[in-house]
């Protein structure tokens, strides 16, 4: 089964890595295949930025996403563009305090964190992007949190993968207690794993 | 949300109150292509400010004005104002405006660019272009980096720095640019930071009414991708270190400007020669001379 | 529009090509040309950097290629009517700035006047080896115009050519000379100037605010306009819509490089340039160009003399390649006879232009000299069986 | 009545700070809220202290401010309005 | 020879294109690399800076691409296997030097990241508009090898190719990469280097009185020496004989130049590196390459569904074109399909080739984005009928 | 015919009795390829003699000198040295020799060629070469002309000289070379002509034992194509132009080395620093300190 | 009817320009085609040099001569290189001091002149090309000698124009002289006028 | 008995002069007959003053003439040979 996310927002937010995380979980810790490919705004610096991430338990061909299962916005911007696009039954993650979400059809499942502030409490605000890690980690079943736990340290330097693993751990909080408020159902289309380890 | 903005934001009442008033920028921008794709902190937004004043005071017809710029972060100067502006291939704008000024020397022609484009890639036309004094004012916007591409390490990058390309620091000597244009020929030499806009407003319309090549380097910050990576904070951070360091010394000797990665920056105008004459001056007197009449410039012929 | 007459040399000259292809740039009104020396092809700017200031004209020599390349276009927005010349070597280096005209749409000329190559190669030798370079040395998709005169006088008259369809397109254009031709030296009769036909610029006459300067008309060629002209219009090598501002999507880039080579593809027919002769009846067609033209007329005589039925189709135009003319040709003969100075370009066009309605056979030469009219004779009667 | 006014356009602005920092009078303050984009755009923190000397406006690399004198006719005017 | 263990990252990883391609370089055994920044590229060499300290290797960022194409040779000549890496500009400022090594038989590896052009074009978006460029770019004659991965695994391991292939031809090889390759993050899986079979350098075992270091051999690649070695032998660009000296004539170009190419076009089988599938009983063969072939694997997919008999023949040599597969297909099939990145370039080579046995149907698209499937669903179903 | 030579060169009579006699320049010689295609009183072969004998005078191993060459007639230099040898592409001849030097730092590398092709199209790679203060050394025969191609004007070519492509004589400034070159950071620069033989073959012998960048001018006549046509004689008497206006300056101040068409020619031995290190030690000891351990240097793989 | 002519000597001798005053005098002042083209030796300077010339009352195609009906040799290498591929019963000329002549059929017709020393005596070395086109003129009737001396005067600087013709005459004495001692029969193929006025 | 003597390739030489005008004993002169070539290579004129200094080898750019220091071993050997 193919699963299918973006993450979108604006330079600097740390959009590849977080998708790269979620990515590399998948391809290596979880025995699946992932593609992740960048599109780079219109400059590659400082523009928006937006990640797209297929996983699947087979080969994947098409490397871009057609209609995401799960969409991760961090800007306005990046909502107005990308949210028409997901799928109908998807799963929304925003950052709170910079996106306010509308017109979306009701079946969209939407969930919200102020990863910013929150990246900001820990002391600094680059890690915004491990919050939300944390926060899809727990909203969603398509990866064990073992995976997510190794392909962190995988991907942080050293020396700040304590700050990093609070940052998620502080995500995965937040998206526990979402998840139990908004009663997110278990059959939704993200909620189960994608595959099994071979 | 940001709901509570439009409460602190005294000042958008005064402008209601005063429409009248505008942003003394804002006539030489492309208005409609702002918000700019400049990082936050970033200085070459600062240096098109000082550029506006410099254009306004100078009292030229913007009309007669032409911006060419290269490629990379500071080359988007062109795209931005709002003059003939031509954003030409990396390291080739100032061939481009000998082009362009050659065809018709009505014009006052700028070249407005990177460290990485004018001095790296665009190294040889740099020389060439100050040999021949040919009046065109250069402004490099010198960020110590080649930001646009990811911020690896350019010629202009000071040792021990780490770049994209020098995971291990920079260990390549770095380039003195005023010392090389001084000695290629360039009649117009000045150095200041994005800390120092009114210098350097007034050098740069000093530069616009001077006849020859004139080059103007611009310490600028690149906090995205140079200071960050090299631990000295935020655009504000070098801002405040350049405050600190910029030590002005007109007049002095070019040798003596090596960059470093902390050390003073030596800023002011080191070079104001009128003696060179200009090159188009000097080819329609020669030829004036060679052909025993007056030569007729007519290389605009459409 | 006439020549300005105080820059044609009317008369009965003779003059090798590439003082002929200078004169030709001047009467088309070229007053500006930025050079850097390369054999065979200086002969052309030494000419002009002497008569350019005669009638105010400015030669640069630059200090690279790469500036010459380039400088010329920006004395074409700073108004002139310009050109560059070189060789291979030169021409290679000049490849980023072809693809710059092309992308900003700016009307010039590059005169390149080929040598032995690859790299140094013969620098004092004729080939014919930069052909499809002059098509695809650029990266990305575009398109140029290209012609390939063979005689001195031609290259008076295409070059004159050459000037007018770069501004009738805004596009560049390519001389594509040989050293044989550059270095020929010929009678060549140069027309009063009421006589030659200058296309002058196309300026836009909007008003500022109204004029967007990749905005195409209907020939899907936009309007020029000049610095200084208080248009303040923004030129990018960048992506760009209609103002010319960057516009970094793909649906952008379909709209622009789309337009950018259909406003060629679509004049294909108007810009094809051939000589054909005895073709209606013939079994073999030689196609040919350039100096090759001339050796393969005398080959084609030679096959006459024996009886064969041999036409020939001499290419002027070489981009956009004449396909319309060859495959026409192609339905009638049973083979195509294509002799270059190299070894095997244009044959690849032809061939698949011919696309199996006739036998393609190529008859290649490494370069260094033209072709013995024998071994082109050769393919002709093989061809004919 | 102060001697200039400054004009923010906050969704150009970046937060970068330099109009804070680089008042002459200080002025300005970095807001807590967040615009569009996400950064905290300066607020007008002591009005009756603006020259309007436009330095904000020289080191503002968005655009994003500028200061302007109030001219006796304007201040009049302003007095008038008020 | 197997991998330098040192420099081999064995194990499995997450890696994008771009890092892929440099970890196939340092196991393939290049220990230089001459770079200049550009997207979307300079990942490779990136990875290169900081990873050639590690296994004393060597990488210098140089002025301009110019200059990083022609350091990368002297580095060649002094011992080193050495690449640069590069986006379509930068190609297009190469290619003098593209011909140098080629003229010069230098073995070494250019890698084009490509992205939208012409010129500057669409820098962070993908397209595969320099497919003619890479061989047709510099001028003269000449021949390159040139690979076209579709994923981050395949960019190490043709990156090891080419590398493989440059020794062994003694001529530059081109890795044609796009951006949507360089820049995709999947698995990639780096076999222990013993696992790793690298070609080394054909040194002569000659005493230098006898070494000439244009001779070929059987194959027709001459034997290399590297400077320092006490060969005193000379290169030129110059057209020259065995010896290496100049030697200005048409019968010497004839005779090194004819080989050059030979020795490329006579290996032509041994380097087609193809993916054919389900040809055998199809109406319709889709042909594609890089990215492209993903896409296109999809759109098969889909008309297959639909009961339509389609094949693949997915391309990875590009140059020397694959001729005899892509004809054995054509001879085959109604229609071949070719969707590609670009407004037509590999087509034309396709059209050539099928020379009438089967339709050739292009499906355009100017870059910045790949294809939908749908597009070339429609050609396939058009191509059906 | 010339049957009377044999008869008036009394030599050759002495080179049958004293067969083991050789021409000391002979050994490094591609003597198969002599005579040359340099024209008569051409300087070129002239500073070949001194190389020859800078060479010897070294010591170092001549397997262990690679020669690289632009294009021009002084770039086929290149061709008739009998040691490794490089005939490049024009202009690149300083690239080409940075990658052969990384590669095998062991080689001594010398890059011989024309000022138009090392200062004009290979500007560039001339000043960050020397920014870099690679250990090459560049013999740059200036001939103040383009000749290979005919006689073309070059951005050495003095002011009011008769050139292919300045029928009117030039009216560019001219560049001067070690001036530049100081400022781009060359460690060793001097200037000598073809008439100064001996010193000329001592500063290459000191060139060639220099460690960092090191420039050699060498003012050098075209009679072809620069004396004859600025009415300047020969080859001989631009020697002698050359003996009685070469004023030796040891150490002079290289802004003051401009070159005019009559004046004088200050010569000597102008830079020689040790120290700025050399761009390979310096790369050495920054990984050695930066990756723990010594940087094992293994560039050379086959 | 064509006329295929060859120059040939070593660089500075100026073999083009000879050749170059030739052409013009057959294509401009005589009514003519003509086609010039250059060898260059290896290399642009001080190597061998080379021109080929045809002359025709018709268009010329093939812009090279396959078998001179005239060679003019400068140098033993030219001589060496050109002559065995000349008409066997052709016109040559060589200078007479730096050309040996050996090995030909005997029904070519050889002629040598002095032309460097006799330039010499003239005070300018370079004008030997000029004696040799005097020579040549004086030595077959192809071209008027009223052709050749406007082809002269469009050809040379004013101020060299007086020498020029001195050293033109100086060739065509030599050339009457020549012509008388060797008595060349007036059918060779070279002696009759190639074609006529218009 | 010279202290050197003076070889001259005169195929080689193109006649510049060099040797003869620096020859710091003026050893050669330019001889009237012409090479292969063309020019008129130098002969030895006064072959006693001959040093061996070799500078007319380090003059000649055509690698046409070299001098040679006769050693006390040579000149035996020559005066024995003579
Ligand atoms: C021929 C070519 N090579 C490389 C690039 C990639 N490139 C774009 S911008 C840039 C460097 C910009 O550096 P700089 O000029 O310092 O400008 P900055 O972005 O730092 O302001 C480079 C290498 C290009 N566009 N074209
Ligand atoms: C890319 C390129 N451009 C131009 C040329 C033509 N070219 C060959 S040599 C030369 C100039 C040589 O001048 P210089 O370097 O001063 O050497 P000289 O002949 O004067 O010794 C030029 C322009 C070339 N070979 N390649
Ligand atoms: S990357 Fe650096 S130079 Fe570019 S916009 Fe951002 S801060 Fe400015
Ligand atoms: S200087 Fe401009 S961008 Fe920076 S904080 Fe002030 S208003 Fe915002
Ligand atoms: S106008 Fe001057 S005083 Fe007023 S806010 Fe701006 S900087 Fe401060
Ligand atoms: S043309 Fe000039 S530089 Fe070249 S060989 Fe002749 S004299 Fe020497
Ligand atoms: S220096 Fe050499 S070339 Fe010149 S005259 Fe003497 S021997 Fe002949
Ligand atoms: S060796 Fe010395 S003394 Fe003898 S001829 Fe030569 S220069 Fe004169
Ligand atoms: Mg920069
Ligand atoms: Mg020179």
């Amino acid at each position: 089964m193919l699963t299918e996310i973006r993450f979108a927002g604006f330079g600097g937010q740390g959009i590849l890595l977080a998708a790269n995380i979620v990515g590399k979980a998948a391809a290596l810790f979880q025995g699946g295949h992932a593609t992740l490919t960048q599109s780079y705004g219109p400059e590659a610096r400082g523009g928006a930025s937006s990640a797209q991430l297929l996983i699947s338990d087979e080969p994947i061909l098409y490397p871009y996403t057609t209609q995401e299962d799960i969409l991760v916005v961090l800007s306005q911007e990046a909502f107005a563009k990308f949210a028409p696009g997901m799928k109908p039954t998807g799963l929304l993650i925003v950052e709170e305090e910079l996106v306010r979400v509308s017109d979306l059809p009701p079946t969209v499942h939407v969930f919200s964190i102020p990863a910013t502030r929150l990246a900001e409490e820990l002391g600094k605000r680059v890690v915004l992007n491990v919050v939300i890690v944390g926060f899809l980690a727990a909203l969603t079943h398509i990866i064990t949190k073992e995976a997510y736990l190794e392909a962190l340290k995988a991907s942080v330097p050293k020396a700040l993968l304590d700050l990093n693993l609070r940052a998620f751990e502080k995500g995965y909080a937040c998206g526990l207690s979402a998840r139990q408020r908004e009663a997110l159902p278990e059959e939704t289309a993200v909620s189960e794993p994608a595959w099994s380890e071979p | 949300m940001s709901d509570n903005l439009m409460l602190e934001n005294a000042a958008l009442q005064v402008e209601e109150a005063l429409p009248e008033s505008m942003n003394p920028v804002e006539p030489f921008l492309r208005s409609e292509r702002i918000p700019h794709i400049w990082c936050p902190g970033c200085g070459i937004g600062t240096t098109v400010n000082c550029f506006a004043r410099a254009v306004m005071d100078s009292k030229l017809d913007p009309n007669k004005i032409a911006v060419v710029s290269g490629i990379g972060c500071s080359g988007r100067v062109a795209g931005y104002v709002n003059l003939d502006s031509f954003h030409t291939t990396h390291g080739r704008a100032i061939p481009f405006a000998t082009g362009l000024k050659l065809a018709n020397p009505e014009l006052t022609v700028v070249v407005y660019s990177g460290d990485g484009d004018l001095a790296s890639i665009g190294g040889n036309h740099l020389i060439h272009a100050a040999r021949r004094n040919l009046d065109i004012k250069v402004i490099c916007v010198n960020n110590l980096i080649y930001a646009m591409t990811g911020g690896q390490s350019a010629a202009t990058t000071p040792e021990s720095c780490t770049t994209a390309t020098s995971p291990y620091g920079t260990f390549e000597p770095t380039l003195n640019l005023p010392h090389l244009l001084e000695a290629a020929g360039a009649t117009f030499i000045a150095r200041w930071t994005t800390y120092h806009v009114m210098q350097l407003a007034k050098t740069m319309k000093e530069a616009l009414l001077h006849k020859g090549f004139s080059f103007i380097e611009i310490i600028s910050p690149c906090p995205t991708l140079f200071q960050r990576r090299n631990q000295m904070g935020d655009g504000l951070e070098t801002m405040k270190f350049y405050k600190e360091h910029g030590k002005t010394k007109h007049g002095a000797d070019t040798a003596s400007l090596d960059m470093t990665k902390s050390g003073d920056i030596i800023i002011g105008k080191f070079v104001e020669k009128k003696d060179r004459p200009e090159y188009i001056d000097h080819m329609r007197e020669y030829y004036t001379q060679k052909l025993g009449r007056p030569f007729e410039y007519q290389v605009k012929t459409c | 529009m006439p020549a300005d007459p105080k820059a044609v040399l009317t008369g009965v000259h003779f003059l090798n090509g590439d003082v002929a292809c200078c004169e030709g740039a001047l009467a088309a009104g070229a007053r500006f040309a930025a050079g850097y020396p390369i054999t065979p092809s200086t002969e052309i700017v030494e000419r002009f950097a002497s008569r350019a200031p005669e009638v105010g004209g400015v030669f640069i020599q630059m200090e690279d290629e790469l500036a010459a390349s380039i400088a010329l276009q920006g004395a074409v927005w700073g108004g002139a009517k310009s050109f560059t010349v070189t060789s291979g070597p030169g021409f290679s280096l000049m490849m980023e700035h072809v693809g710059y005209a092309a992308m900003t749409e700016t009307p010039c000329v590059f005169v390149d006047v080929q040598r032995g190559g690859p790299s140094t190669g013969l620098p004092t030798l004729p080939a014919q080896g930069d052909m499809m370079q002059a098509r695809w040395g650029s990266h990305g998709d575009y398109e140029v115009i290209a012609l390939c005169p063979n005689s001195p006088q031609e290259c008076f008259d295409l070059t004159i050519k050459c000037f007018n369809w770069a501004e009738d397109y805004r596009n560049p254009v390519v001389l594509l000379m040989d050293e044989c031709v550059g270095h020929m030296t010929e009678k060549v009769v140069i027309p009063p100037a009421e006589q030659i036909d200058v296309t002058p610029r196309h300026l836009t006459d909007k008003r500022p605010g109204d004029y967007l300067p990749f905005k195409p008309c209907d020939n899907l060629v936009p309007e020029m306009a000049h610095a200084g002209d208080g248009y303040r219009f923004h030129i990018t090598g960048v992506t760009h819509d209609e103002r010319g501002y960057l516009a970094v999507t793909s649906q952008a880039q379909d709209k622009l490089v789309r337009r950018l080579c259909d406003k060629i593809r679509s004049a294909a027919d108007q810009l094809t340039l051939v000589e054909e002769e005895g073709t209606e009846d013939a079994d073999v067609v030689v196609v040919s160009y350039g100096i090759t033209s001339r050796v393969a007329e005398r080959a084609i005589r030679m096959a006459r003399e024996r009886g064969l039925k041999v036409g020939k189709l001499r290419l002027i135009t070489i981009w956009p390649f004449p396909e319309n003319r060859v495959r026409a040709v192609a339905r009638r003969v049973k083979t195509l006879v294509v002799p270059e100075l190299n070894l095997g370009q244009m044959v690849y066009e032809v061939e698949r232009v011919a696309g199996g309605l006739a036998r393609t056979v190529g008859v290649t030469h490494a370069g260094g000299g033209v072709h013995r009219p024998e071994d082109i004779l050769a393919a002709i009667v093989e061809g004919a069986q | 009545m102060p001697k200039g006014f400054v004009t923010i356009t906050a969704e150009r602005c970046k937060g970068c700070g330099f109009c804070v920092e680089f008042c002459p009078t200080h002025v300005l303050a970095l807001s807590s809220a967040f615009n569009f984009k996400g950064y905290h755009p300066p607020y007008v923190h002591d009005a009756e202290k603006c020259s309007g000397c436009d330095l904000c406006g020289m080191y503002c690399p968005d655009f994003a401010i500028y200061g302007t004198r109030i001219t006796a006719a304007q201040k009049k005017g302003a007095n008038h309005a008020g």
